[in-house]
């Protein structure tokens, strides 16, 4: 097809696009080219984050199994996009995550007990310790994209050499407040990573039906600037791939789109049921390339990870899970009333009334 | 005859009204191989196939969209909003283009669509997923919006929702979807829109509800019952149009009224039936009239999701209230 | 002090809110150089720059959103939607987000925003341009609804609103935007919000109206004069949270009221007005509510829509009817 | 910065875009390609059309000016675009037009008193002559992209070898409806041409404001799809991409994108001043690329088109113009009532009451 017209004199290529995929780390932990100076021992510090996220992730699913916690989605096999971007970041950059980024939340310094609180239907999960400007879980799919356009505008607009980071699903790229979003980053060159998840599903809907695009690092050029894809199994990749895009963010070069090639192991949410809609096998072979195994066997290879370390890993991050989760189930319900207290940052004279009612009525 | 519960009913609806009419086509997010994050449409693609039953990319204004273009195109689209929290990208949709093509072309092209979402709080589910928004959606003129309470209700006005001949939007309370139980007889017989039903007689007090809230609303006229007060409960179910004659004959009988909906107070659906009485029926008032509803805040998370709601006590208190009003 | 139209107003409110606040951003469609459809931005890219007055891309539901990142940032966003019938792809933003940002971090982050839209019909303008769907908003929890009716109130309301701490939309009436003039000193000095004002003072009969329709209702008010009956006019101007105190009062004082809004009627927001006198003062009702508003249909194009309008005749015809009521 | 990435043995290329441009004519009418077989009187049949259009609009603005019309939008400048998509298309295809596509729509068939009407304020202006299943002017920009998926999902679902065509302007690609209806219809190959008229203005909004993509074809890339641009002031490349793109969804090859480059010579609408945000010079210079002259030039070229015929063809299209307004303003207002005529299918007895309050207020 393109032969034929490039032969027709009247039609000329005006415009021309390349989407480029980054990898360091085999599945098996081997090198595929050269390694991207990060230093081993930050290597096992992002190792150290993602075996947390997983410990943690699986707590909660348990929770929730047992009745102490409403409805969690894991981020199983999707934890090196987790670590590999937030610890890319700074503190006073802003994330504006989705509701399956717990490991970057957790990077950023929230506490376990707060995400647990926000999943367990209390608000004040929200209120967390992570840095007070970064955006809670966004549930709405994708509409916490344009936040990010604006939250860059901000930075940009005062002259502040912060980033905003916005994280969204494959399926939250069919959203149309998500291109908008990205459209409006490319015409002001803002400061903002938007980091694609691709973990080949949203719920039971496959890529294939979500879009026709070879790849969703793609999107990008309908927005004027550059998308990547890198394998988000690859830790070593997406810290690589994150840190370029922000420094170039921070640089003023522009907003970039990372889509980072992941696999959702676990089910949607507690309330899903993956194996209604796709085989076991499909799941099965993806554990292979999951980005945990993988990096412990590169650091390994390096002699930078030993048995016992790891066996004392997990020690700490089991107490350390069950520290939090005794503190979440310490935690007891807010005043009923209190569903007021931040409604408007002074709550109009009409509403006391019905404020009042709640209190008498929790009293009785 | 079996016993089903109300989104099994819905299903049945779905899979009666794809069976009579080739044109019906479902569409929405997780409908397909996995037939619903509630169920309702399970089963549906694997009999009808993914041209009929189809997975639509994560875009909920699209999804509404579509559904204009397929019914301007003679299909008889059937879209599925996954929570009502996600149902607000519609609205653009629903206010200029669906409920007006009909209008706007004088009756050259029609727009015989339905909009399906779940609502309601009392699940315990994560946030925005407790949306009970039908106010919005029962200010637009040319719509229809209907809400059915039983699993009866759901079958019949789910099928008079597909045949009717503009676009309908059709809310389902996720609150009743397995707790409602009933014999539903699959026979196609739908139930009419714009018609209100009486779900208990009485003579001493009008509540007017529609909705999940109605399971409250009838345990409180159970317990007035107790208290000598004899109530009549009328279920709404079509909000846009509504039923008139029904609640301004039983306004005319009682002489008081409640009106009970899960939905925030101000702005709520419930201002439209007091106007409607203090206009058409004032003279028949014996007390004033009544509003027991969500109270004006965020719906909370589910820890205190069950405070926010209408409780058994406060629909029965107002009730009292206004019986006992001299 | 010289005399301006109402979109005068509002342009010498955001010139003094961006002058005495450099986080006050004005953003939209044509705001910039054209200065707005309206006018209403006229200068203020030249004065403050197009950091600060900012042509967005045609894209109403990012304005929104993107109001929501600067506010959440420490700015001070109005956004300017270019008419009411584009501004139903903002919804999903004012619902999920901006009314509840503050609320769901528990005050950790808040939305102090302004969104602009121009309502109404009666300028002949072309199809989805003379929408009036406040009622959809004023159902917003953690929202405040302003909406202006003369020039005086235009400035100061929205001098408030943009300084409010919280999120808040300002409808302003397109057919009042030339043709409302007054003296509007630049003072800098706001309105207060949630209070109502008594623009006519009576005793026979309460109108409660909102928006350029005041203007018929004024009209209606003399007319009454005419017979005798003596008109209270009451401007609700924020319709969420909505002034309950300045109406029950004139309810109590004259057992009578009447309710205008140019809005459809069915789930207008008369209804819940009617609500909270059949609920709160109904020993004081001397006759039936009534209500006068546009027909339950769609706003017809230009040559029918000043039918579709409440009229002068049709408002009279109403305060006469009530005040006959024996 | 792509040599250095390129270097980089972990970044492989691994999807690749070309936009090209077509064009047949020069801005004097010579050929500066191949001239696709197109017969001479096709031409002129194009060249009437885009007169007639011409003609149309200057009227329908001295009828604005004189109060005896509500606001209105000139396609002054675009006349090739509605030629030559609306030559190409068949009856039974679709056309989901915009509020500028006039020339699209006498075209199809749809009077001019119908189209004074629409403008005029009578909703009877959109129960046109044009086919039945064509929609009416849509007014929220963008926003009728969605029902062009929606129309082109039902004709495929039929197995109809029909297509939609939507007409779009270079601001409503910013919108994001525009977007998740152009990716919905690459997932499903669906037979549905976009066009978008790049006039180059949104109002007062210049298009690098509007994006910062060098070419609006590329939005394509983004759904899946390929995306051509054409020289829109040359109809014969116009008619040749409509013709192409048509043919290739009729024939089951799914969606195409045309961004026709053009330039809105006009007022954005009679409500507008465009001297306000844009300076004459620019206007000037771009009259020397429109569409008439140009083909004008090149019939003449050709010997088939003389100063009689011209002449002839002015003298024609006023005398249609005239008569189609004279019906026009002998069209007697609806009764008012019937503002409920078409609200529901049958009106619900509710409304009964409010219909007749109209019937008696406008009788008295
Ligand atoms: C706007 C919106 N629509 C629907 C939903 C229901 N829902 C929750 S997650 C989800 C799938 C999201 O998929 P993706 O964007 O790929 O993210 P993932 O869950 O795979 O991380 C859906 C449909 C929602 N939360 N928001
Ligand atoms: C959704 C929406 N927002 C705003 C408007 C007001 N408006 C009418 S036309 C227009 C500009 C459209 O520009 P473009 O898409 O390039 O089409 P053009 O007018 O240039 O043909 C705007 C902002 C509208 N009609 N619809
Ligand atoms: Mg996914
Ligand atoms: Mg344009």
């Amino acid at each position: 097809m393109v032969e034929t017209r490039m032969s027709d004199a009247t039609l000329s290529v005006i415009a021309h696009f390349d989407v480029r995929r980054r990898r360091v780390l085999a599945a098996d932990g081997t090198l595929v080219g050269p390694r991207p100076d990060v230093a081993v021992n930050a290597l096992t510090s992002l190792y150290r984050a993602m075996v947390l996220t997983r410990t943690f992730d699986l707590k909660a699913v348990s929770l929730q199994r047992t009745g102490r916690l409403g409805t969690y989605a894991v981020s199983l096999g999707q934890e090196a996009v987790s670590a590999g971007v937030a610890s890319a970041m700074q503190q006073e950059d802003v994330l504006l995550p989705s509701y399956r980024d717990n490991g970057m939340l957790l990077w950023r310094g929230v506490k376990m007990e707060e995400i647990l609180l926000y999943w367990g239907g209390d608000e004040r999960g929200n209120r967390t310790s992570g840095p007070a400007h970064d955006f809670p879980f966004c549930v709405p799919v994708g509409s916490q994209a344009p936040h990010a356009a604006g939250v860059a505008y901000a930075l940009k607009f005062r002259k502040e050499p912060r980033v905003a980071v916005c994280l969204l699903g494959d399926g939250a790229t069919s959203k149309g407040d998500v291109y908008e979003a990205m459209n409006f980053a490319g015409v002001h060159k803002l400061p903002l990573v938007f980091v694609v998840n691709n973990n080949q599903w949203a719920i039971s809907v496959p890529l294939k039906l979500q879009t026709a695009c070879a790849t969703l690092a793609q999107k990008a050029i309908a927005a004027g600037f550059e998308g990547e894809q890198v394998d988000g199994n690859d830790v070593i990749a997406v810290r690589a791939a994150a840190e370029e895009a922000i420094a170039a963010a921070r640089g003023g070069k522009g907003p970039r789109l990372i889509e980072a090639l992941t696999y959702r192991l676990g089910d949607h949410t507690t309330a899903d049921d993956a194996a209604r809609y796709r085989p076991p096998e499909e799941v099965q072979a993806h554990w292979k390339e999951e980005p945990i195994a993988r990096l412990r066997a590169y650091l390994v290879s390096q002699q930078a990870w030993s048995k016992a370390e790891e066996e004392q890993l997990a020690a700490e991050c089991q107490s350390q899970v069950e520290a939090a989760v005794e503190r979440y189930l310490a935690t007891p319900a807010r005043e009923p009333a209190s569903m007021f207290d931040h409604l408007y940052a002074r709550l109009p004279d009409v509403y006391a009334a019905q404020r009042d009612e709640i209190g008498g009525a929790s009293h009785g | 005859m079996a016993e089903v519960t109300l989104v099994e009913a819905v299903n049945l609806a779905l899979a009666r009204a794809m069976q009579e009419d080739p044109n019906v086509i479902v569409l929405g997010e997780d409908v397909g191989i996995n037939g619903g994050v509630f169920r309702a449409t399970v089963g549906l693609q694997k009999r009808f196939g993914p041209e009929r039953v189809l997975d639509t990319p994560l875009a909920e204004l699209l999804i509404s969209g579509l559904c204009v273009g397929m019914a301007a195109q003679g299909l008889k689209p059937v879209g599925e909003i996954q929570f009502m929290g996600f149902i607000y990208p519609c609205i653009d949709q629903l206010v200029n283009h669906a409920s007006r093509l009909r209008n706007r072309t004088q009756g050259r092209l029609s727009c015989p669509m339905v909009l399906r979402a779940p609502c309601g709080a009392g699940i315990r589910a994560p946030e925005h997923h407790s949306e009970h928004t039908e106010a919005m959606l029962a200010h637009i003129p040319g719509l229809r919006v209907v809400i059915p309470s039983s699993p009866e209700r759901a079958y019949g006005l789910l099928l008079a929702a597909i045949r009717d001949p503009d676009p309908v939007v059709f809310l389902e309370p996720t609150r009743l979807y397995r707790s409602a139980k009933a014999e539903v007889e699959d026979n196609g017989e739908a139930l009419p829109l714009d018609v209100a039903f009486v779900l208990r007689e009485g003579k001493d007090v009008t509540i007017v509800s529609w909705g999940a809230i109605l399971k409250e609303t009838l345990a409180a006229a159970d317990a007035l019952a107790g208290d000598g007060i004899s109530a009549e409960v009328i279920d709404l179910a079509t909000l846009k149009p509504y039923d008139e004659k029904t609640i301004l004959a039983s306004v005319a009988k009682t002489g008081r009224c409640v009106i009970v909906h899960e939905a925030v107070r101000t702005g709520g659906f419930g201002g439209e039936i007091a106007a409607l009485i203090a206009e058409r029926a004032l003279a028949s008032l014996l007390a004033p009239i009544a509003r027991v509803t969500g109270y004006d805040t965020v719906i909370p998370l589910p820890r205190l999701e069950q405070h926010y709601m209408p409780s058994v006590g406060r629909i029965a208190a107002a009730a009292r209230r206004v019986c006992q009003f001299a």
